[in-house]
């Protein structure tokens, strides 16, 4: 039973592994502080998948937790707070837009040393 | 017998140097010159008193004034013993003393350092009192180097003058030197003794290996202080001082003070004959090391200063033979006709103002008659051409050195094949010829001095010094002569009043008897005759040179022996050599240290070094810190895959 | 008055502190007041700790004038104090110097007057309290707060690489004390009743000697830093050589001790076998300092680095004669310290002084300053022949104590060649301290002795006449001071010489 | 999952906190001719701006419209400050309580990281108030933010559930990212939030990943439950993503408290945000963020501690790498506040080594006290010393430059006060009794001997020598350095930021000199710890 739930649960597991790590690169390497930020949702969307994955195909049999519902009630909460984030970090990108005209993130070296 | 005022004798003096050095300077001259000389003369008149006290029911007085200090089974006394030879030579340091404090009156007084200088003199007194009297070792040891700060200070006097300041330093750390080995000699027999006084340590029986090293550590001290080869090279400088100093520290009493030191310890040293060897040894090589020298010699001190050295050498022969009664006898008697010898020669000075080179003197006789009168006397008594004290003194130390038994057991080979009984005829032959020696450089100088026409400048008008002066002079000269007294073979005064007053009858309760024994029974005739002949050769020899042809002699002597005599003159280089080989090198070898190891090594290397490679790295690891955000973000990727990697791989 | 009777030991360690909270309290422009207000307190301080030594009773292992109060139970340590006969009378020396060193100043320093007085209270609380303190925390706190205010002495009224030398000490004096930190809380750690306090580590003690020997090199570091031992020695020439005169007249007078102090106090006590293991290299270390020392003050063209070296000697003295483990050498040893603090401070009072008047400290300019400046002159030459020991002054009796006490060991491996070598310390002190006298004082009248240069004025000869009477005093009757460090000087040589035979009782759940 | 209201009481201070900040925030609307473009630079590059602005004192106020008087919210965000302080501390003693069915526990060892929170924030905005009035750059929101990320410290410091943990720390850091971007002069500040922003939501994913790792390996996001599984050892396949939960969630921390290699936002945030808001984070956020590491490492895995899948090695290793960077990178730097920044880095290794020293089954109270103490030492310490920076900082700011020490020098001529405060915090840093500092360094490292990590603390108390150099120096450019030619920093709205420096400073004497009161709290503290 929970091998088969495991089993189940893995192309869900390793998809989103595939998106957080994809996200991460993103946040690494593109220059775009928009796409930054997009790269920087899209890892967090990564985890909501995780979590839900979780609960729709639990690895232990009973939750400690009472039921798997845990599961989704964090994917709200992450969702909420994504949309805070983004908000704050757009913000904070017009913020440097007007000091210095750029979006390119690796123009940002004024703090080094 | 124990007693409550012996402290006073060295006390007083002290006082008078608080006073005069605190005070001195506002005081009136006369008041300082009460304070000064009053102090002596009252320890000069303690002594007196005790010393008539000292008989039969009283062998010794005895004091311990206060605990110094004590510490763990280390217990340091301030206590005096005056005894026959404290006594005596209490009586001789305080009676010159006093006389060369009168005769300062007179020579010091346009200097307007004189309440300084009579504080240094009374300190003097007062350390050398210390020095004399002490019961044990360190209080000695106070008075040893209490002395050698007042020679310091006293040659140093005119310290505006490089060269007599260089000259007091010299003095100062030479004497050290010998210190070190006076110290290292007290640690080892405190070590052995399990205390410092005199008389346990005398009356200790030590092995003979540390009984050796402790004796031969206390002799370098001796020849520090006594300027003995190889230390003796202070003393000449040390003329540099006033000349009362030179007649009071440098001729009569402190250089004496290693003589004494090994008299007092007589018996660690006859428990250590090896030892006595070197002193002998010693004694004779100075004595005919300076002698040589003195003969050319032309500054009137620098002669007297050497014929100093070579005198003290004769001592140590005594002492170093075993005839302890002898060498001290010598000692005493060297410090009238010395002291008389010196305060002429500052006389003479005097008169001349300033002058001290007998090429520029000659003819005094005229105008100093008193001092050459005086000057002829000790010269006399140094030379022994007739016997007067110092002849009977220097003949003792020659005759008991020719038939000491001191050395007669000891052998060079194991075997015993090759035992030293030829030792003490050979240093009665090279005694002897140092003694025909100083009678020659002696009566060059007083023939140079005094008798032909005078050489200096027109400018300069010869006068005789005044009363103050020359009273000293007079009661020191009839000192030299009535010093014979001390010196009467027991033959001549057996049965007679004067038996007592022989030094050898008169201390021999206060020495110990060489392992050898005393030397046999010998009649002192044959002696006297070679001792006056010597005298008279000496005599002789310079009475041709000098006296017939004036400083001619000394060209006709330079033509003949050319080099030997600008070596002699430059005094055989000796200062240049230890300047070449040890002082030199030394600072050499501090300021390499210091730029090697200091400022190289430690500091350079490690002190500075360490945050300098520090703060290299810190800069080079800051340059990473470039500003781009996306390296942060790939170092926290990295640092997630690494602790990823430690979890789930490694783990 | 109980209470004073009680807590008269604090009131005098505190009593400086008072005066610098005075001096912040005051408007910072007027300076003379501040002077005067730091002269007050560090005199009064001086006064009451005359009471100290009167009421001192010397009893075995107690502790005189003993105060115990709670501090911060949570954290293990408690205030208290007491003092044996070697604290005593290292605080007594620190008491005797305060005022001294506040009048030495007066003309000196101009600038910042208010910041000065208040640093040299501080360090004079800081010092009086490493003495007193009876708890490792407490003695570590007053031991590391001495720091700051030399600090701050050396770096603010300095000379010209004055920073330099600031950065130096701290840092040098700082790492080695970081590390004797660690080895308290490792005692702590395994004493059984997890305390602070001195006696009770003195009681558990550490059995197994291998950690002693970590331990003991620990602590030994931070005070070698601080004596300081070759080759940890090159902080002190810069420090005393740009501190202005009160602050090289601290540091040599009374800080270096601490070093010293803390060896005689902690480290052999403490780690008895240890100690004993370590005796003959530090004997070693310290003859080579005393040889050392000398041969660079002879390579020194500048007056207050080569006296500053000459401290180097003089320590080394008091290490050889702590190592040598006799009674005689080691109180020979303690007695030196205060010797040491006199003559040494006495020196740099004079050289400051003189620095006052010739604004220079090369030796080249100097010379025949004894015909202009008699009575500088006169005591400077006291001084000297204090510091090299000359028979009569109290010089002499510390050093012949050590060397005869080293020469007569029987713990100490080596003693005999040690005590040989280090005497030769006293013909090179004689060397180098004469020749600085001549070049400074003799000879014709040089560049410095220009400018009518003025002799002692009657403030300044406030400030030597006490040092040259405490010269000479203690010189002539030193045996007040001996018996009074008697016992503690016992208890440490009977501990330290048997440890080999009888290793200290331990508890037994003190095991790490 | 029932729920009672009297939990409600747990979360006490950050219920006032969020109050406040609502309080605050529906205040703007009743505030009369707003008028947006005095506040902050009118829109264009920022040379443009400055040369609107005015420097220093010498503004020209008639040139712009007043903008409303904003000063009651300095003082209204202080009171809810005190206040919470005052919920935090009240209780202190209390045992500790689980709330919300064990999703937030409140035990001492929370309300020590929430009273130091507090104390932080209260000293912040009285810095900050006369810091933003010199510039003349009072807005709103300011107070409300500090007051936000405020509340979500505490929370953070209570939470025991990794969402909650996870929505805290969005709370805490959201408001800091906004207030790092807070002062638009030049482009320090903005490119400060926006590094800050990016690396902090990039680390808050990985942590979520992990929390949601955890989750799937055990069914539950409570710590308590993370901890009983592992114990069992999890189920079959799941302890591989329970170990890599660990590291996910561990590095999330690591990140947050500034462990190297986790630490490189550190020096450019703390160096562009505004000095106030920087001393804040540095207490704040290093108080929170320790409090959770300790709660995920301590309650969550406190069981694997040792071992080779044990943290505490991690721990160990973290400690070592950020001690001697930290003060590594620390010795070049020129700007005081940059140099603070690395210190900061190198206080959290020296925080590492009491985490470390706790590791045990159940965390020995000594090195939890050690912890709390030194937290508590550094808040107010380096609050104090930002504060001084501010003041500094003011005249800069306007050129958009940072400080250097050459500004610094001759400091005791014109203000001895800030002088003499100055440098006491660098000597508290620098672990040099009699200061707060020095009992500090004395709590953890006598933990870690306890603990048996001599090695550790010998490397520790090696590069605390190192760090003491840089310290020192400013020490020199203040007192031993002469005057700067700068016009010395202007009197007038100094008093505020005086006085709350001055506070500090008294604090970090008084821990100094009389460290029993607050040993004996953090140490009830410590042996109050909920699981």
């Amino acid at each position: 039973m929970d091998f088969f739930h495991a089993h189940q649960a893995q192309h869900y597991l390793v998809l989103a592994a595939m998106l957080f790590a994809l996200g991460a690169a993103g946040v690494v390497l593109r220059r775009n502080a928009i796409i930054v930020l997009m790269s920087i949702e899209l890892m967090l969307n990564a985890v909501n998948l995780t979590f839900l994955a979780f609960s729709r195909f639990p690895l232990v049999p009973n939750s400690p937790m009472g039921s798997f519902l845990t599961g989704h009630a964090a994917v709200f909460f992450v969702i909420a707070t994504a949309a805070a984030e983004a908000s704050v970090g757009l913000a904070i990108i017009i913020a440097v837009f007007r000091s210095r005209t750029s979006v390119n993130v690796d123009e940002f070296d004024t703090l080094k040393l | 017998m124990e007693v409550t005022w012996l402290h006073l004798v060295p006390l007083l003096p002290l006082i008078g140097a608080a006073i005069c050095g605190l005070v001195g300077k506002w005081l009136p001259k006369s008041w300082v010159y009460a304070v000064a000389l009053g102090s002596v003369l009252l320890s000069f008149l303690i002594g007196l008193r005790a010393f008539i006290g000292l008989g039969e029911q009283a062998p010794f007085f005895h004091e311990l004034w206060f605990n110094w200090f004590s510490a763990g089974s280390l217990r340091v006394d301030m206590a005096f013993t005056f005894d026959r030879l404290s006594g005596a030579l209490t009586l001789v340091v305080t009676g010159v003393g006093f006389l060369i404090h009168v005769y300062s009156v007179g020579y010091m007084e346009e200097d307007a350092g004189y309440w300084r200088y009579f504080s240094y003199l009374n300190l003097f007194i007062a350390a050398m009192m210390t020095l004399v009297l002490g019961d044990n070792l360190v209080a000695m040891f106070v008075g040893w180097e209490g002395v050698g700060l007042c020679s310091y200070l006293l040659i140093g006097f005119w310290f505006t003058d490089e060269e007599k300041a260089y000259a007091g330093r010299k003095a100062f750390i030479v004497n050290r030197i010998g210190d070190f080995g006076f110290l290292i000699g007290i640690f080892i027999l405190f070590n052995q003794v399990g205390t410092v006084g005199i008389a346990q340590i005398n009356s200790a029986v030590l092995p003979l290996g540390v009984a050796s090293i402790a004796a031969l550590c206390l002799f370098i001290g001796a020849t520090g202080k006594s300027a003995q080869l190889p230390l003796y090279i202070w003393l000449p400088d040390a003329m540099a001082g006033p000349t009362p100093v030179s007649a009071l520290i440098h001729a009569a009493t402190m250089v004496t003070a290693g003589v004494y030191m090994v008299a007092r310890l007589s018996h660690l040293y006859v428990s250590a004959p090896g030892v006595m060897v070197v002193v002998a040894v010693v004694g004779v090589l100075t004595a005919i090391w300076s002698a040589l020298i003195a003969t050319s010699q032309n500054d009137i001190k620098k002669v007297l200063a050497y014929s100093t050295v070579s005198q003290l050498g004769f001592m140590f022969i005594g002492v170093g033979v075993g005839a302890f009664f002898a060498g001290t006898m010598h000692l005493v008697t060297h410090a009238f006709f010395k002291a008389c010898l010196f305060l002429g020669s500052g006389a003479v000075i005097h008169g001349l103002h300033g002058e001290q080179d007998i090429q520029r003197m000659g003819g005094l006789r005229k105008y100093l008659p008193s001092t050459r009168t005086t000057f002829l006397v000790a010269t006399i008594a140094i030379t022994g051409i007739l016997p007067i004290s110092g002849f009977f003194s220097k003949d003792e130390i020659l005759g008991q050195a020719l038939h000491t038994r001191a050395f007669s057991f000891l052998t060079l080979t194991p075997d015993g094949s090759t035992r030293l009984t030829w030792l003490g005829p050979l240093i009665y032959a090279v005694g002897s010829f140092s003694a025909f020696l100083t009678s020659f450089y002696m009566w060059r100088c007083y023939f140079l001095t005094f008798s032909g026409e005078y050489r200096g400048p027109e400018n300069v008008h010869p006068h005789e010094s005044p009363s103050v002066m020359t009273l000293p002079l007079w009661i020191l000269a009839a000192l030299s002569v009535i010093g014979l007294v001390l010196g009467l073979p027991q033959a001549w005064v057996h049965g007679t009043g004067l038996q007592h007053w022989t030094w050898e009858h008169f201390t021999e309760d206060v020495f110990s008897r060489p392992r050898g024994g005393a030397p046999e029974e010998f009649s002192p005739y044959l002696g006297y005759g070679i001792a006056l002949i010597v005298g008279w050769a000496g005599w002789a020899c310079s009475y041709a040179l000098y006296f017939k042809r004036g400083l001619a002699g000394d060209e006709l002597l330079t033509a003949r022996i050319h080099a030997l005599r600008r070596a002699l003159a430059n005094k055989l280089y000796v200062d240049e050599l230890y300047d070449f080989l040890i002082v030199q090198p030394f600072w050499a070898l501090a300021r390499g240290l210091f730029r090697l190891v200091d400022a190289t090594l430690i500091d350079g290397l490690f002190v500075n070094g360490i945050p300098a490679l520090i703060a290299w790295v810190g800069a080079m690891a800051r340059r990473f810190q470039n500003g781009d955000v996306q390296r942060y973000l790939a170092v926290t990727a990295l640092g997630v895959a690494a602790l990823l990697y430690v979890f789930l791989v490694r783990g | 008055m109980a209470f004073i009777e009680s807590h008269l030991l604090t009131l005098v360690t505190f009593l400086p502190v008072l005066g610098a909270m005075l001096i912040a309290l005051l408007p910072s422009g007027e300076g003379g007041q501040h002077k005067g207000i730091a002269f007050l307190f560090s005199l009064l301080t001086f006064v009451l700790s005359i009471a100290l030594w009167t009421g001192f009773r010397a009893a075995p292992g107690r502790y005189a004038f003993e105060q115990r109060t709670e501090w911060a139970p949570a954290l293990g340590f408690s205030y208290h104090v007491g003092l044996d006969g070697v604290a005593l009378l290292l605080f007594l020396l620190t008491t005797f110097l305060g005022p001294i060193v506040v009048l030495s100043s007066w003309k000196f320093i101009q600038e910042r007057v208010n910041v000065y007085c208040i640093a040299l209270l501080l360090l004079e609380t800081a010092i009086l309290g490493t003495l007193a303190s009876l708890d490792l925390v407490l003695f570590y706190v007053f031991w590391e707060a001495m720091l700051i205010p030399m600090y701050l002495l050396i770096g603010m009224w300095g000379s010209d690489r004055r920073i330099y030398a600031a950065v130096k000490f701290f840092l040098f004096t700082f790492i080695g004390s970081v590390l004797m930190l660690l080895a308290i809380f490792w005692l702590w750690s395994n004493s059984g009743r997890k305390s602070f306090d001195y006696a009770d580590l003195l009681n558990a003690g550490v059995v197994d000697v291998s950690t002693q020997r970590w331990l003991f090199l620990a602590f030994a570091l931070a005070f070698a830093i601080k004596v300081p031992i070759w080759p940890l020695h090159t902080w002190l020439p810069d420090a005393h050589t740009e501190a202005p005169a009160a602050g090289s007249i601290i540091l040599a007078g009374v800080m270096l001790k601490m070093g010293t102090f803390g060896f005689i106090r902690y480290a052999m006590p403490l780690f008895p076998q240890a100690a004993l293991a370590f005796a003959p290299a530090i004997a070693v270390l310290g003859v080579i300092g005393i040889v050392y020392g000398s041969l660079m003050c002879m390579a020194q063209t500048d007056l207050k680095r080569l006296i500053a070296y000459s401290s180097v000697a003089h320590l080394g003295f008091v290490m050889l004669g702590l190592s040598a483990l006799t009674p005689e050498a080691v109180s020979g040893a303690v007695l030196q310290m205060v010797n040491h603090g006199i003559s040494t401070g006495a020196l740099f009072l004079m050289v400051g002084y003189l620095y006052e008047r010739t604004h220079t400290r090369d030796l080249a300019a100097y010379g025949g300053l004894a015909t202009v400046a008699p009575a500088i002159a006169a005591t400077f030459l006291v001084i000297t022949l204090s510091s090299i020991g000359l028979p009569g002054t109290n010089g002499f009796v510390g050093e012949f104590l050590v060397l005869i006490g080293t020469f007569t060991s029987r713990v100490l491996a080596g003693a005999v060649p040690l005590a040989v070598i280090g005497a030769t310390g006293v013909i090179l002190g004689a060397v180098y301290m004469l020749w600085l006298y001549q070049r400074v004082f003799f000879g014709p009248p040089r560049k410095a002795a220009g400018h009518g240069l003025q002799d002692l004025t009657v403030r300044e000869w406030f400030t030597v006449a006490p040092l040259l009477l405490a010269i000479v005093v203690i010189g002539l009757a030193p045996q007040p001071l001996l018996s009074a460090i008697k016992e503690p000087v016992d208890a440490v040589v009977q501990r330290v010489s048997r440890a080999d035979r009888a290793p200290p009782v331990r508890k037994a759940e003190a095991q790490p | 999952m029932n729920y009672d209201p009297n939990d409600l009481y747990g979360v006490l201070p950050a219920l006032i906190l969020s109050a406040g900040a609502l309080l605050l925030l529906t205040s703007e609307v009743f505030l009369r001719n707003v008028k947006p473009a005095v506040l902050g630079p009118a829109p264009g590059p920022a040379e443009e701006a400055q040369r609107q602005l005015p420097t220093g004192s010498d503004a020209k106020p008639q040139a712009v419209p007043a903008p409303p008087d904003r000063r009651y919210q300095a003082w209204v965000a202080a009171a809810f400050a005190a206040a919470a302080l005052w919920a935090a501390l009240s209780r202190l003693g209390d045992p500790a309580v689980s709330l919300f069915s064990g999703a937030a526990v409140s035990d001492g060892f929370a309300r020590v990281v929430a009273a130091v929170v507090c104390a932080a924030l209260l000293f912040s905005c009285i810095v900050a108030f006369s810091y933003l009035e010199s510039l003349r750059a009072t807005r709103g929101e300011f107070y409300a933010l500090a007051l936000f990320s405020a509340a979500g410290m505490c929370l953070l410091a209570q939470a025991t559930d990794l969402i909650v943990i996870f929505i805290s720390l969005e709370v805490m850091s959201l408001a800091l990212y906004a207030l790092c971007a807070y002062l638009r002069r030049g482009k320090r500040p903005a490119e400060a939030a926006f590094k800050y922003f990016i690396l902090g939501s990039f680390a808050s994913a990985i942590f979520l990943y992990g929390a949601a790792l955890a989750f799937g390996a055990t069914g539950s996001t409570r710590l308590a439950d993370v901890a009983a599984a592992l114990r069992s050892g999890g189920p079959s396949g799941a302890s591989t993503l329970l170990y890599a939960a660990v590291a996910l969630l561990a590095s999330g921390f690591a990140f947050k408290v500034a462990a190297v290699p986790f630490h490189m936002w550190v020096p450019d945030v703390y160096d562009g945000a505004p000095a106030p808001v920087t001393g804040f984070m540095a207490a704040g956020v290093k108080a929170a963020a320790f409090a959770t590491l300790v709660r995920i490492l301590v309650s969550g895995f406190g069981d694997a501690s040792a071992g080779p899948r044990g943290w505490r090695a991690l721990v160990i290793w973290l400690a070592l790498l950020t001690m001697l960077f930290g003060n590594l990178l620390a010795i070049p730097q020129r700007s005081v506040k940059r140099m603070l920044a690395y210190s900061a880095i190198a206080h959290a290794g020296y925080l590492l080594v009491a985490v470390a020293s706790m590791a045990s089954a159940s965390p020995r109270p000594d090195a939890t006290q050690g912890l709390l103490f030194y937290l508590a030492s550094y808040a107010a310490t380096v609050i104090g010393a930002f504060g001084v920076v501010a003041i500094i900082e003011r005249r800069l700011a306007l050129s958009g430059a940072g400080d250097d020490l050459s500004s610094w020098s001759g400091l005791s001529d014109r203000h001895p006060g800030l002088a003499a405060a100055m440098s006491l915090f660098m000597v508290s840093l620098a672990g040099i009794p009699p200061t707060a500092g020095f009992m500090a360094k004395l709590t953890v490292f006598r933990a870690a001997i306890e603990a048996g990590l001599a090695p550790v603390a010998i490397f520790g108390v090696l590069t605390s020598v190192a760090g003491l150099y840089y310290y020192l120096r400013v020490v020199v450019y203040v007192y031993m350095y002469p005057s700067a030619k700068g016009e010395p920093v202007q009197g007038g709205r100094l008093l505020s930021a005086g006085l709350a420096i001055a506070g500090c400073a008294l604090i970090v004497l008084w821990m100094g000199i009389q460290p029993g009161t607050f040993a004996s709290l953090t140490q009830s503290a410590a042996n109050t710890f909920g699981r």
